[in-house]
């Protein structure tokens, strides 16, 4: 048996007659990068929405390290070890970086946050889990600079290091290089790649380069289904995966 | 050096002490503080209110030739904001003497205020709780209360109209709507009319077709609006506009007189029925001269704030001056029983509860083309005196 | 006889219509430009103001019918020029804020021009007098605005869904670019919307003004109705405000018959409730 | 350093120790200005209404600067305060304590329905579901005249004697005596809510000001730290309350009414909003200016217009912010103290 970390079973969203999610069955095997990819209106985004609680699926069932989830909050999958970053960068603008990854950080705390009794200084792991992961995305010199005075790329790079904080067994990812400028790109590339080495990733990403350059496995989604499954190399070579994108061309 | 200087300070010390005694019996100015609601939501009242006071206070000085000192406290419409302004008087500057206040709820608190350290408070505001429940030895009021107020007006009304029998008040919902209605109710009884209906409303509505739409229901002879201010305004502009004139009489109780005619218009005012607790055409020697020099100072007809503002000034200065005693329990036993010429005749501060004994009146308001100058907008149709005898009031000092 | 009632009814229909004229304009400018005019009020009274000057000056209440709402829009105009294209893009807190002083500023000018004094302006000549059903009255004048706030409807109606203007205000409200790309400056389309909407609360206020008078401290009470229609309604909801200001007229009319202390309660716990279970009211767009 | 991620980037390393210089500064300061108030001020009494109101700022600025929450509904709260303190004191006897107490708890009771209510909305849903609901507060206050007085006030409110058992130990009669009692809460409320602010609930209402949607992402149920603020707000607001009942030995249905929220919303934004500071600036700016221009130029309010204007446009830091920034540029320019002015 293949060590899976989140799998969903036949799920399903609907907005009235349509249906955007149309029966998803998947299984991410932990330690991997996921990339699902597929064209416009696939329903990549319902999916992902159902996977981190935005949206409530109105069939089938999602489990994390074999623990139904379906109907938790958003907020409350992030103690079960999911953490997620946004396609439309969403940081505290007005505060600093470093805070901003504090924050993210002080996360799994949960109600315990609730403290207001506490000084900030008492929870010293998420300081020192904000500095680590500062170092780790290369934005230690810009830690006191308000997260809104970034560049765009660096923003990106912060959205990221912000849905690593809490040291999630599963880090989804909506996009993280939409918007970016093509320098800035490889430098995202390196980060999910390392990233992968020790956090198991469902990516959605439309830069098919990066797509096939880092994933281990990719599903290819069209119009709420699952179309094809497998490596990059079977992907790449499935005719009905061409149909598909042409189809979106035409 | 030092040395030198404590001594300076001892023998001015001591110098203040002999001489301080011997200026007071000279002449002591008096210092004398008007609450008025100058900014805020009341300023209309308050304006007119200061300039009776200042004007009061302008002549008493050369007619008593003393040094007076006037303080307006602006109580910004703001009841907190009045009675924190009286502390601080009382408190840091010694103040005693204390007239205004236009919220009812203001004059209240007031008056509790001066009480804890018998001063004297002068209002004319409209609670009866001032003379009646809530009354205590430093808060006198000029003001008829309710009961007046509406015997004053309803029973000369029904003698005036025999034929009218069927009777509809409009009410405010609160404490002093209840006042006027549970008097109109006594009135209604021991004359023998039919009170037909009562439509209460809040404390802020302007909208009255609703109510005037009861009212006709109940096909009464007269409507009683029993509300007051901006309300009864509306309300007997939108009773106009519903015709209800020409199909009933109107009575509005509680009128604030000259202002609210001008605000109001001749058009609305003619023929409609107004109880006033002043009305500058009174003929009584002390109004003569008040209009007078109301004319000479402001070049304006004085209105109730500025007539009731100006007496109460005028008689607290006055009887402070007269007794020897600018402040405390020998200043009101001075007013207590103090009798004197007012706007509306000789007028009385009944020992019993401070109540001022004065007329009340009921004016008839006059079509455009009979008014002899530009405040001509009402004729007195009777005036006189009812108040709770000292036995049924629930203030016994 | 005529039932009581059935006469608050109508009554509350005429009601209405006028809350109707008193709180589109409130909720044009929200659903077009999504700006919260806490100023609203005050430009109604400004309204009621101008009626009284131009009615004492001319004698002509049709002239002040034009030419009040004419002025409002103006000052509107210029006020957005100077001041609310700044804040457009601001949160809706901030545009709360700016409008609250606006409201402020207004309501002390006022007191300023025309003295803390309320105003009465007389029910034009032509419309004076009543018609008589039973018992019951009507006046003329409320007949005539009942029938003019039912025009200014149909106009406005006509022109946000039959014109090119509306046609581009709707498309600016979704998107700013896809005016540009039309080639018209979304610019000077706000302004004059932004005027539209505020000349209406001033047409209201020179409206109101024979049945209420000016009153300085009248803006408050008229803001906190037009909230009520606009949010039972649906904020930014045109049909939504006419069908929520006949509600609103009938039941407060009826409620002076029933329980008319709770007037003023009912309505606000009415846009209370429907902001819980249906927070984009009657007819708003989710 | 601009001064908007002066109060914002504290929390970053590098910075952490000069938000503690700040911060014991700013405390420092308020206690100065605390024992200079009544001696600068004409009398103990307008001071002690300063800091009631700048009690209610604060409060307000919990809501509205550190979470970003546009409430209408403060006079609910300050208006239950001081009924339900002086009903306590007139009616069960209690004493200073126990209203003050009571007071608070009942606070922090209807903050809690308030809040968990209104939180189930976001912007300008939630702003009008506050209004109608303190037009409602209003309609009951007015309502139970019985108990409260209606229009005419609920009057005869005492200002008890801090006393054990039947023995008094502190009166509160004198204005001055009064002010030092305000003056000890005030001091002791704006400790704790520096220490609410600078914990990891403070900051998370931070995050939720800036960005709820990515607060919620992160792992925090954003309506508990909503209802949680509400509930903090509504007990000091209610505290204000109760000691102004005191102070005025009277309670006005003002204080219950919309303009009521108003009036503490306009301290707390030309203060400053997100500056506990500030919201001591605000209500003293405002109260003040009342006290200086109202008889002089009834029309003064028309000030507070321009004001609010001016800070929403050109002063996003209201007062507070105005001052700091001129601090640190005068702290730029004179980095040396004149040593001999010190000298005598």
């Amino acid at each position: 048996m293949t060590d899976v970390l989140l799998e969903t079973r036949d799920l399903a969203l609907a907005y009235g007659a349509f249906r955007a999610v149309d029966g998803v069955s998947l299984r991410i095997a932990r330690g991997s990068i996921h990339t699902v990819i597929g064209p416009n209106g696939a329903g990549k985004t319902s999916l992902f929405h159902c996977l981190t609680g935005e949206r409530r699926p109105t069939a089938g069932r999602i489990l994390l390290d074999g623990r139904e989830i379906t109907r938790e909050p958003p907020h409350g999958r992030v103690g079960l070890g999911m953490s997620r970053s946004f396609q439309v960068t969403s940081l505290f603008q007005e505060l600093s970086v470093h805070e901003n990854l504090r924050l993210a950080a002080q996360g799994i705390d949960g109600w315990r946050a609730l403290n207001f009794w506490q000084r900030l200084n008492k929870r010293r792991e998420h300081l020192a889990r904000a500095d680590e992961i500062l170092e780790r995305i290369g934005l230690a010199e810009r830690a006191g600079v308000a997260a809104g005075e970034l560049s765009h790329g660096q923003q990106r790079i912060l959205e990221v290091g912000m849905a690593i904080c809490p040291r999630p067994k599963l880090l989804l990812l909506d996009e993280p290089t939409s918007g970016m400028g093509i320098d800035d790109i490889p430098s995202m590339t390196s980060l999910i790649g390392e990233l992968g080495e020790d956090h198991s990733i469902l990516l959605i990403e439309h830069n098919m380069s990066i797509v096939m350059s880092i994933s281990d496995t990719i599903t290819v989604m069209n119009r709420g289904q699952v179309l094809v499954e497998g490596d990059p190399e079977t992907v790449r070579s499935d005719a009905r995966v061409r149909d598909a994108y042409l189809g979106e061309a035409a | 050096m030092t040395v030198r200087k404590t001594s300076l300070m001892l023998s001015a010390l001591a110098l203040g002490l002999v001489t301080q005694p011997l200026l007071a019996q000279e002449q002591e100015p008096l210092t004398f503080y008007g609450v008025k609601s100058l900014s805020g939501a009341f300023a209309s009242y308050g304006k007119y209110a200061e300039m009776g006071s200042r004007l009061a206070v302008e002549e008493a000085r050369e007619t008593l030739g003393r040094d007076i000192e006037y303080v307006s406290l602006d109580t910004e419409g703001n009841a907190g904001r009045a009675i924190r302004k009286v502390q601080e008087a009382i408190n840091q500057d010694g103040g005693r003497l204390f007239n205004g206040a236009t919220l009812s709820s203001t004059a209240l608190a007031v008056g509790k205020e001066v009480a804890g350290v018998e001063g004297v408070f002068m209002t004319p505001a409209g609670a009866d709780e001032l003379t009646g429940s809530e009354c205590n030895a430093s808060t006198f009021r000029w003001s008829v209360p309710t009961y007046g107020a509406i015997r004053e007006t309803l029973v000369p009304l029904i003698e005036a109209l025999p034929e009218a029998k069927r009777f509809y008040t409009i009410t405010p919902e609160y404490v002093f709507g209840e006042a006027l209605l549970d008097n109109a109710k006594a009135v209604f009884e021991e004359y023998g009319v039919e009170h037909v209906g009562n439509s209460y409303h809040s404390l802020q509505e302007q909208e009255f077709s609703g109510y005037l739409t009861n009212a006709m229901s109940a096909a009464p002879d007269v409507l009683v609006l029993l509300n007051f201010g901006s309300q009864s305004s509306n309300a007997l502009r939108q009773a106009r506009n519903f015709g209800l004139n020409e199909q009933m009489d109107i009575l509005m109780v509680w009128s604030a007189g000259l202002d609210q005619f001008e605000e109001l218009g001749a058009a609305n005012v003619d023929g409609i029925y107004f109880g006033a607790q002043y009305w500058h055409e009174v003929d009584t020697p002390f109004n003569q001269q008040l209009v007078a020099s109301v004319r000479e100072a402001y070049d304006i007809t004085p209105t109730y704030p500025l007539a009731a503002d100006y007496t109460m000034t005028r008689v607290m200065l006055e009887v402070a001056d007269a007794s020897g005693a600018s402040e405390g329990p020998t200043l009101i036993e001075a007013l207590e029983g103090y009798t004197y010429q007012g706007p509306t005749g000789e007028e009385t501060i009944r020992a019993s509860d401070h109540q001022v004994i004065k007329d009340y009146y009921l004016l008839k308001g006059k079509a455009e083309g009979e008014m002899e100058d530009p405040d001509d907008y009402a004729d007195v149709i009777s005036a006189g005196r009812s108040f709770v005898t000292p036995e049924d009031s629930p203030c016994q000092l | 006889m005529l039932n009581v009632y059935l006469f608050q009814i109508l009554n509350g229909l005429g009601l209405g219509m006028i809350y109707f004229l008193i709180s589109v304009g409130l909720t044009l400018i929200f659903g077009l430009l999504n700006f919260v005019n806490f100023a609203h009020g005050a430009f109604f009274l400004v309204g009621s103001y101008l009626c009284y000057t131009l009615v004492s000056l001319t004698g002509n209440f049709w002239l002040a019918l034009i030419a009040g709402p004419l002025l409002v829009a103006l000052l509107a105009w210029a006020l957005e020029r100077s001041l609310i294209q700044r804040i457009y893009h601001l949160p809706h807190t901030f545009q709360i804020l700016v409008t609250l002083g606006i409201a402020l500023i207004i309501q002390e000018l006022s007191i300023m021009i025309w003295g803390p004094v309320g105003k009465s302006i007389p029910t034009p000549e032509a419309l004076q007098g009543v018609v008589r059903i039973g018992n019951f009255a009507y006046p003329y004048y409320r007949l005539f605005l009942i029938g003019f706030s039912a025009l200014v409807a149909v106009v406005l109606w006509l022109l946000l869904e039959r014109t090119r203007f509306g046609a581009l205000v709707r498309a600016g409200s979704e998107s700013t670019e896809m005016v540009s790309l039309l080639g018209s400056n979304i610019f000077r389309l706000f302004s004059i919307t932004f005027a539209l909407g505020v000349g209406l609360a001033g047409l209201a206020g020179v409206l109101s003004a024979p049945l209420r008078g000016a009153h300085p401290f009248i803006g408050p009470e008229v803001l906190g109705l037009a909230f009520v229609v606009v949010v039972i309604g649906g904020m930014g909801s045109f049909t939504g405000a006419l069908v929520a200001g006949l509600i609103v007229g009938v039941v407060q009319s009826l409620m002076t018959s029933l329980w008319p202390q709770g007037a003023s309660l009912m309505i606000y716990a009415a846009m209370a409730v429907v902001i819980l279970l249906r927070p984009h009211g009657l007819f708003g767009r989710a | 350093m601009t001064t908007k991620t002066l109060d914002t980037v504290a929390a970053s390393p590098g910075r952490r120790r000069f938000k503690g210089r700040l911060g014991a500064g700013t405390t420092l300061a308020m206690l100065a200005v605390m024992v200079l108030l009544p001696l600068v001020l004409p009398s103990a009494t307008l001071a002690t209404e300063i800091l009631i109101f700048a009690m209610a700022a604060l409060a307000c600025n919990l809501l509205l600067g550190f979470t970003g929450l546009l409430s209408f509904g403060q006079a609910i709260f300050f208006g239950a305060g001081a009924y339900i303190s002086a009903l306590a004191m007139i009616h069960l006897n209690a004493g200073l304590i126990g209203a003050l107490l009571i007071a608070v708890v009942s606070g922090c009771v209807l903050a809690l329905g308030v809040g968990m209510l209104c939180i189930r909305r976001k912007g300008i849903y939630f702003v009008m579901l506050t209004l109608a609901l303190t037009q409602m507060a209003y309609f009951l206050a007015y309502t139970l005249s019985d108990w409260t007085g209606g229009d005419n006030g609920l009057l005869d409110v005492p200002r008890p004697p801090l006393a054990v058992g039947e023995t008094t130990l502190i009166s509160f009669a004198s204005p001055l005596a009064f002010y030092a009692l305000v003056a000890s809460l005030f001091a002791l409320i704006y400790v704790v809510a520096r220490r609410i602010t600078d914990s990891p609930f403070g900051s998370t209402l931070l995050a939720i000001r800036e960005n709820e949607q990515r607060a919620s992402a992160l792992g925090y149920d954003t309506r508990l730290f909503k209802i949680m603020v509400f509930v903090l707000s509504g007990g000091i607001t209610a505290l204000a309350g109760a000691l102004y009942g005191m102070l005025l030995n009277f309670v006005p249905l003002s204080n219950i009414e919309l303009l009521m929220s108003e009036q503490i919303l306009i301290m707390t934004i030309i203060g400053g909003t997100g500056s506990l500071f500030g919201s001591l600036l605000g209500a003293g700016a405002i109260v003040l200016l009342g006290d200086l221009l109202s008889s002089i130029w009834p029309r003064w309010m028309l000030l507070l217009g321009v004001a609010l204007i001016a800070v929403v446009i050109f002063m996003r830091g209201g007062l507070w912010g105005g001052l700091s920034s001129l601090l640190e540029r005068r702290r730029g320019s004179h980095t040396k103290p004149h040593k001999e002015a010190g000298h005598d």
